[in-house]
């Protein structure tokens, strides 16, 4: 038992019980905003460590070889790390104003990190769906957090009822792949035979099918515009970056070293729906006014980009991948911080809410325009060189129609990503120059933004470090 | 000195240039130092061309040795665009001509400008037609000519518009440009198609390609090519049915009207057909429609003024006719003669036009002759010049015109009968609307509200030396032998041809007479027969409604069609882009409709996307297995 | 393929009362077809959660039949169904605290009622 | 490598942007005299590299190079010969201009001038890149400012500036998704796997080693065509132009019509033509009638607007007719000839385009029924106004004629029945022009614009600059045409060896 390959879950897990504990000595009117910098502190140290764990020779593993601790996984747990860091920092206000029990809520944050990292590192069905499941059972309360608004429980409860129907059919899918191949260790489906035959078929589609639900894959995609509507600011934003990277990471793992022999069974289907993402998600996002609801539309449209980086099935392909899900978190980092700001000072996220941020406070006005476009992919932005990478492996796997489509619709997403910037910067009618009074900027959102904004910028212009720790992680894992 | 003029002949142009640019852009506020600068220096342009013209006629250049200096002006791949001089006989006559007139009008226009604020434009305005002209004359390829072709153009539409605040004189300077544009478009086809087919556009080395040219492979192309040319001159010198832009030009000042508009510019496209004669000369049908459009617009310019009411416009329907004779002249062959009556033309009618300014100025800027009378009482000197320029024009002997029209109908006569018989019908005329003018304008008494009296000695300066000009020019070059001098290919002879001239001389006279029973005499009434010629009168007095045509032609083929196009580009082009713009955002109406916010439609929609994927698998099982050839 | 129509009834009455792993295999396949109904048509949110169970242990029984009828070496199959067991209790769990919430909020427990967002 | 001369001038706007952003609002003063350093630092250096550039060397000159992306064989390499060094001087020379003419802003000076020096920045990468990808960094970059700053500073006339703004960016970048597409297929498809690079040169070396067949050229090049046509208002898809120069404020319009717009032209040339030449001669005839019908069409459609912009911007659409006609010529003299058109086209557009937003800046006026006789009291502005409106009708002297002569002279021969309705544009651009200039400059006297001044001080300043340009290449355009042929003449072996392929498509009209 190597309890080293374990060692950042153990290190999130401390840090969950002493937010926990520390909760609960506190006596009750006392702020918790201290939880907030301990969670903080913990996850930097955190990451800080995990940097120390990428290697070059053989990777770690515990419960012989069911959890794998290899660089690729190392990669998304940083990203999480990162996603969670930030959106603890940004939130420490809106927590404190919005959120009944913040002890609690950090608690639960952890714990959905902590699926998402077992998740990452999950080399077997079993592993998958205990993390998938930690991580998505925290989600459902996570989303319900804001007692005082009724759409908040709504969004819970539409989480939930779609969810368990998703968990639902994912195991059912496992049992049939079980069935087929008698086993749930990745190596030992990889190499069974049994899988090309119609339960092993219909085994692998359902399973995938619960990993199209994280994604939120068109058209297992109903519940998300909800959810993120809904849930509190920062919680979407840990829905947009980590629970979607997460189902990326074990999906990417699932499909290359369960079922790579079947590829071409499901490399079709992956460009067929990520086609449809792209469009569909990029269209929906057309007509909403609220910027959290229009994020969900666009996280699809997003979702779709990676499945064809995905769907190219190489070491170029994933790496694409790898990279578009990193600079997809600075994005969203900005972006939400942003509306994280906005909605704790005017009360909400709709384009009304952001009219004449430009005014107020042009930093945020300028960080928001920086990361809706670092989305649609126009540079000098990351998602550009993303982009480059996603669809030049995808051209290079013979998907041409797929990039086409991926570029023109990208180019649509600008019209709704820019009425958002058009919200901001447009002159203001006298009555609402009088209202758009200017706000203090707390220092948690200042340095999220401008931490975020640079990555976003800095990566689009020299992608070249990024690029490196994504072929680190790629690949190791592809040898 | 003739020498150093010779060679140093890129001067002759560069110095009005530089009058311009001083002017334009230091003393163009100050009338009296601009008008010093201009004047001195388009009078050293002048000695310079006068030292040229010495150097041509004692030393070695002829028609066929011309001399020639080149720079290279701009140069990709294999096309090289050059600029140059190129001086022979030829130019020199029209270096003298341009500078001398030139140079009266400048001085002429120190007087006529006195009140004007805007003189100094007046003056940088004039110094930059003088530079393009006098580059147009010197030029040693088909492009420099049309580089100074179109400055010129434009000077003209600068001075034409030079009463900026006036709508007619602004509506006349756009017209004159555009009517002339028509034809530089033609003329552009032509050149282009000479550097297509030669690679080259220098005259000399296509003189030597283009006979060769037509030699080997017929003139079927280079009639083409010569017609397309010859648009050009068409629109530059007024001929039919390029005419109209030519009398509204002289909205402008009347100096300007004098240089331009008589005695240089529109003559521009004479010279270039000369210029270009080694082209027109071996294609005879060119010649042929040269010769007729010519005759035809001499006559026809000819008629319109006979009734005509203003001054000026009287002038300007001469000079159209009068281009018509060169033209003419062209076209049937005689390149001296076209180049003589070009000389003595741009003397004669510069002084006309000088006169008419003096005349209208004393008037107070009443134009109409039959508002004028006597006025021989009040300006007795300008009358003089007067009389001189119309029996100059006329073809009175021994005046000017005499000897240039005589070996114009000479020519004519030698090539067709009809064209004789217009030409001479067209002197005729001539004679007897100059006279007209005259004898309305100066004879009978005067009226008692006429402000006229003699004009300042700047305005009248100019006038006599014209005059002088007028009356020797014509035996001059007869008597020097204009002919040994300007000639294409072999010189012709001259003779006076006793038949045509006396029968010419005879028909000018009896228009006197003819016209001094009309409105000196007043033995018929004019009105009379205006009445008994009611129709052709009619169509006379309106130009033959030419320019009502146009109108109806401009609107429908311009502003309707581009209204028409506009609504295309509106409603078609950009409807298109709007309609997808529209589409998707109705399509995205259509989906979101389906996010009706019921969980369990959700899971409905969700379970769908599950069967479907279950079916695909269960159809990939079937064909797996067929693949297996049913191992079950 | 086995042909279906071929068979005759003594057979269909000999594969029934031979339990194997076909019965277990149907039985969990119409479990969660019933399931999935209740899922898709009941409005209560309890009954929705109890119509989850039903489909979560069509699976389990799936799991459990394949590991006692296939030769596989470990048991993995059934230490997935605790799992699952353990995993959709939890669900459970939470989907009871959120009906409270529910019915606090909007005074019934109706799924179809909230639908507040949409669009 | 010496001093990074380029990196100098493509960077300098940038950094100066990073300068303001971090000066308080109110220093407007400060603010404007900043950005004009900047840009007069990066004319001054153009002008030093228009001068330094040794023609008779030709090919590339100052180039940097320093590996910037391994995996994609991507490189931050600059670099100019002598097609790009014209666009670039153009570049300079138009950004100092409208920063100057943008003097007087007043309302949100410091993002204004924020903006703008982005914008120029982009524009100038777009000209010295020598890569691809760093060529499209840029090439989007300019997008969002426009949308920004048409937003916040243009004008609602004919159709609301939100409208027109949202229309040009989503227009462009739809192009460019094409071209993104072309691209990225043009990047797979010239090396094989492990030896792939954006680097231009090796494209086009692949494309001479033959790596591209015939049908994928063909087919890389209609992608790169719509996207690189609609940026330069081809046909069918020009209609942003007209509405989006209405729509944008002064600067904005220079720098679009100026610079931006030739990016299309000089795409077309750079990865068109050289890298894909079996592509530029399939679809080259299709390009030379769509250009006939740029020239007649946009003409016409520009003689009967009221707004002076969308009479410029109708007639710039009209003048890219005759870039693409040179273009599709497909030789040495024709596509000289587009290119120099492009500069002069640049000068001209934007001191248009500059008199233009004076006069309304002053009098809030653009449509030719409200403007009369301006030159009784706008001297200065007239002369701005004859200036641009005599070089766009082809007056010899000014810096348009050479250009059409040439591409007129290059052109007749290859395609002589577009060329000669092209041609014929020239009577129809002097009518809407000429009408255009009568009806707003002559005429009598308009007490209602008495309470106006002149250009004075700095305001003059984009005349002078742009008008000695003007002039000064008019009368020697030799000085142009050494730098541009220079740049061409490497491409004569290889149009040379086009001109036997057969013609496919339509044949020659």
């Amino acid at each position: 038992m190597n309890f080293w390959a374990v060692s950042t879950e153990i290190f999130i897990l401390v840090i969950m019980t002493v937010a926990l504990a520390v909760d609960l000595v506190l006596p009750k009117k006392e702020t918790r905003r201290g939880i907030g910098y301990l969670v903080i502190s913990g996850l930097l140290a955190a990451l800080v460590y995990t940097f120390g764990l990428y290697h070059t020779g053989p990777s770690m593993t515990f419960f012989d070889g069911l959890f794998l601790e290899d660089n690729y996984a190392l990669f998304f747990k940083q990203l999480f790390i990162l996603g969670m860091l930030f959106s603890v920092l940004f939130s420490l206000d809106y927590v404190e104003k919005n959120i009944k029990s913040p002890g609690e809520f950090y608690t639960l944050l952890m714990a959905a990190l902590l699926g998402m990292c077992v998740m990452a590192s999950a080399n077997d069905l079993l592993t998958m769906f205990v993390g998938l499941e930690l991580m998505t059972v925290s989600f459902y309360v996570l989303v319900g957090q804001r007692m005082d608004v009724p759409d908040s429980g709504e969004a819970s409860v539409k989480y939930l009822v779609v969810g368990a129907g998703s968990t639902a059919v994912m195991l059912y899918g496992i049992s049939l792949v079980y069935g087929a191949t008698g086993s749930l260790d990745f190596a030992v489906i990889c190499r069974s035979i049994q899988m090309v035959f119609s339960i092993g078929l219909a085994g692998i589609v359902l399973v995938m099918i619960g990993f199209f639900f994280k994604l939120s894959v068109i058209p297992f995609h109903m519940w998300a515009p909800d959810v993120y509507q809904g849930a509190p600011t920062p919680v979407t934003a840990l829905l947009a970056m980590g629970s979607k990277a997460a189902g990326i990471a074990v999906f990417m793992r699932a499909l290359y070293a369960a079922f790579p022999l079947l590829g071409g069974y499901w490399i079709p289907l992956l460009a067929v729906f990520a086609a449809i993402c792209m469009v569909g998600g990029n269209i929906m996002a057309i007509r909403q006014t609220d910027v959290k609801r229009m994020l969900a539309y666009s996280s699809i449209a997003q979702a779709g980009y990676m499945m064809c980086g995905i769907a190219s099935a190489d070491a170029a392909g994933m790496k694409a991948v790898l990279f578009y899900a990193m600079l997809y978190v600075f994005a969203n980092v900005g972006a939400f911080a942003v509306l994280t700001c906005v909605e704790v000072y005017r009360g909400g996220t709709t384009h009304t809410h952001l009219t004449g941020l430009a005014q107020s406070a042009p930093l945020l006005a300028a960080v928001m325009t920086v990361s809706l476009l670092s989305m649609a992919g126009i540079p000098p932005t990351a998602g550009f060189s993303g982009k480059m990478y996603i669809f030049t492996a995808a051209v290079e796997r013979g998907y041409l129609w797929l990039a086409f489509i991926g570029f023109l619709m990208s180019m649509i997403s600008v019209y709704y990503y820019l009425l958002v910037a058009k919200a901001m910067y447009r002159d203001l009618t006298p009555e609402e120059e009088t209202a758009n009074t200017a706000f203090r900027i707390p220092f948690g959102v200042r340095a999220t933004v401008l931490l975020s904004v640079i990555a976003t910028v800095g990566t689009g212009i020299y992608p070249e470090l990024l690029a490196m720790l994504t072929n680190l992680a790629s690949q190791t894992f592809m040898r | 000195m003739s020498e150093f003029a010779l060679t140093h002949a890129w001067l002759i142009p560069l110095l009005p240039a530089l009058a311009f640019v001083v002017i334009g852009f230091f003393t163009r506020l100050d009338k009296s130092i601009s008008a010093k600068i201009a004047i001195s220096m388009i009078s050293v342009s002048f000695l310079l061309a006068l030292g040229v013209l010495a150097a041509v006629i004692s030393g070695p250049i002829t028609m066929d040795n011309p001399l020639i200096q080149k720079v290279l002006w701009a140069k990709m791949g294999t096309l090289e665009l050059s600029m140059g001089v190129l001086v022979d006989p030829m130019t020199a006559m029209m270096l003298i001509v341009v500078t001398t007139v030139a140079l009266l009008v400048q001085i002429y226009s120190v007087g006529y400008m006195e009140h004007d604020p805007g003189a100094g434009r007046f003056f940088a305005f004039l110094s930059l037609f003088a530079s393009s002209m006098l580059g147009l004359v010197i030029s040693v390829n088909f492009l420099q000519m049309y580089a100074f072709w179109e400055l010129v153009g434009v000077c003209s539409y600068l001075l034409i518009g030079f009463y900026y605040y006036k709508i007619s004189a602004r509506e006349a300077a756009k017209k004159a440009f555009i009517t002339t544009r028509i034809g530089d478009f033609g003329m552009l086809l032509g050149i282009l198609l000479l550097q297509i087919t030669f690679g080259t556009l220098d005259f000399m080395e296509l003189k030597e390609l283009v006979p060769a040219y037509i030699w080997i492979s017929g003139t079927g192309f280079m009639t083409v090519v010569g017609l397309l040319l010859f648009i050009g001159p068409i629109g530059k010198s007024g001929q039919f049915p390029l005419h109209v832009w030519l009398p509204d030009a002289m909205e402008g000042p009347t100096p300007v009207s004098a240089l331009i508009h008589a005695a240089t510019m529109v003559v521009a496209g004479v010279y270039l057909v000369g210029r270009a004669y080694f082209i027109f000369s071996a294609l005879p049908a060119v010649m042929t429609v040269i010769a007729w459009i010519g005759g035809f617009t001499a006559f026809f310019a000819a008629t319109i003024a006979i009734t005509q009411r203003p001054f000026k416009r009287i002038l300007a329907y001469s000079t159209i006719s009068q281009l018509g004779y060169m033209m003419l002249a062209l076209g049937v062959g005689s390149l001296t003669a076209s180049m003589f009556h070009l000389m003595t033309h741009a003397f004669f009618k510069a002084l006309l036009f000088l006169c008419a300014g003096a005349v209208i100025e004393a008037m107070n800027e009443e134009a109409d002759i039959f508002k004028m009378g006597g006025l021989r009482h009040r300006m007795p000197t300008t009358f003089k010049c007067m009389a001189v320029g119309v029996l100059a024009i006329a073809g009175v002997p021994p005046f000017a015109g005499f000897f240039s029209k005589d070996m114009i109908l000479a020519a004519a006569a030698e090539v067709s009968m009809p064209l004789y018989l217009l030409a001479a019908a067209t002197a005729f005329l001539t004679a007897f609307y100059m006279a007209r003018l005259l004898f309305v304008a100066f004879f009978g008494e005067v009226r008692e509200d006429c402000p006229a009296h003699e004009t300042n000695s700047y305005m009248r300066m100019p006038l006599v030396v014209l005059a002088v000009l007028a009356v020797v020019s014509g035996a001059w070059g007869h008597f020097a032998g204009f002919g040994e001098w300007v000639y294409f290919g072999a010189v012709q002879e001259e003779h006076i041809d006793f038949m045509i001239a006396g029968s010419s001389v005879l028909l000018t006279l009896i228009a006197f007479a003819l016209a001094y029973e009309i409105y000196v005499a007043k033995r018929f009434s004019a009105h009379l027969l205006a009445q008994r010629f009611g129709i052709l009168y009619t169509l006379s007095y309106n130009k033959y409604y030419v320019d009502e045509f146009y109108t109806i032609v401009r609107n429908t083929f311009v502003d309707k069609l581009g209204a028409v196009l506009y609504w295309f580009d509106l409603h078609v082009v950009d409807g298109v882009v709007n309609g997808l713009a529209k589409g998707v955002g109705c399509l995205s109406c259509v989906f979101t409709a389906l996010q009706n916010g019921q969980a369990q439609r959700y899971v409905a929609v969700f379970y769908c996307g599950v069967i479907v994927l279950v079916a695909y698998s269960v159809f990939c099982a079937v064909r797996i297995l067929n693949l297996l050839g049913g191992a079950f | 393929m086995i042909d279906i129509f071929s068979l005759s009834v003594m057979d269909i009455v000999n594969w029934s009362l031979h339990v194997g792993l076909a019965h277990f295999l149907l039985l969990a396949a119409v479990l969660f077809s019933i399931g999935l109904y209740g899922l898709l048509t009941k409005k209560g949110i309890i009954s929705t959660l109890m119509c989850v169970e039903l489909m979560l242990n069509a699976a389990n029984i799936n799991l459990v039949a394949f590991n006692h009828y296939r030769p596989f070496q470990d048991f993995s199959g059934q230490l997935m169904a605790i799992f699952s067991v353990a995993v959709a209790a939890s669900e459970v769990a939470v989907g009871i605290a959120l009906a409270f919430r529910i019915y606090r909020e909007h005074g019934s427990i109706h799924v179809d009622e909230l639908n507040n967002m949409k669009g | 490598m010496g001093f990074p001369l380029l990196s100098t001038v493509l960077l300098a706007p940038l950094l100066m942007a990073l300068v303001i952003c971090f000066l308080p609002r109110e220093a407007r003063e400060q603010i404007r005299v900043l950005a004009a350093a900047a840009m007069g630092l990066a004319t001054c250096l153009t002008l030093y590299a228009y001068a330094a550039y040794d023609t008779a060397v030709g090919g590339m000159q100052f180039t940097e190079q320093i590996p910037w992306v391994t995996d994609l064989g991507v490189s931050y390499s600059l670099g100019i010969d002598g097609i790009s060094l014209p666009m670039l001087l153009l570049t300079d020379v138009i950004g100092l201009a409208s920063v100057f003419s943008s003097w007087n802003i007043e309302k949100r000076a410091k993002e204004f001038f924020i903006l703008l020096l982005i914008l120029i920045a982009g524009v100038t990468g777009t000209f010295v890149a020598c890569d691809l990808f760093i060529f499209l960094l840029c090439y989007e970059v300019v997008v969002i400012p426009i949308y920004i700053m048409v937003l916040i500073w243009g004008s609602t006339k004919r159709v609301p500036k939100e409208y027109s703004g949202m229309k040009l960016t989503i227009f462009l970048l739809m192009g460019s998704a094409f071209m993104l597409v072309g691209i990225v297929s043009l990047y797979l498809g010239a090396y094989p796997a492990g030896q792939r690079t954006f680097d231009i040169q090796a494209l086009i070396m692949a494309s001479q080693m033959g790596n591209m067949s015939a049908e994928f050229q063909i087919f890389v090049f209609l992608l790169l065509l719509t996207g690189f046509g609609s940026l330069l208002s081809m046909f069918p898809f020009h209609s942003w132009s007209p509405d989006g120069y209405a729509g944008a404020p002064t600067a904005v319009s220079m720098i679009h019509a100026g610079v931006l717009k030739k990016i299309g032209g000089y795409g077309l040339i750079r990865l068109g033509l050289m890298v894909l030449p079996l592509g530029a001669k399939f679809w080259a005839p299709l390009i030379a009638g769509l250009a006939m019908i740029n020239v007649m069409y946009a003409a016409y459609c520009a003689m009967v607007q009221k707004d002076l912009k969308y009479i410029i911007g109708y007639s710039s659409v009209s003048h890219m007719g005759y870039v693409l006609l040179g273009f599709a010529a497909l030789n040495v003299v024709s596509i000289s000839g587009a290119i120099a058109n492009m500069v002069a086209h640049g000068i001209m557009a934007s001191l248009f385009f500059s008199q233009i937003g004076y006069v309304y800046e002053k009098t809030h006026m653009r449509s030719i029924p409200d403007l009369k006789g301006l030159a009784h009291y706008f001297p200065r502005v007239t002369i701005g106004f004859m200036l641009a409106g005599m070089a766009s009708v082809g007056l010899p002297g000014l810096i348009e004629f050479v250009p059409e002569v040439t591409i007129f002279m290059g052109t007749i021969g290859v395609y002589p029945f577009f060329a000669v309705i092209a041609i014929a544009g020239i009577i129809f651009t002097a009518l809407y022009i000429l009408r255009m200039l009568a009806k707003v400059l002559f005429g009598p006297k308009d007490e209602h614009f008495a309470k106006y001044e002149d250009q004075k001080g700095v305001e003059v300043l984009p005349l002078l600059l742009l008008g000695l340009f003007l002039v000064g290449f008019g009368i020697f355009p030799e000085l142009l045409m050494r730098v541009i042929d220079s740049g061409v003449q490497p491409l004569a072996p290889m149009l040379a060896a086009l001109s036997d392929v057969p013609m496919l498509l339509g044949g020659g009209f």
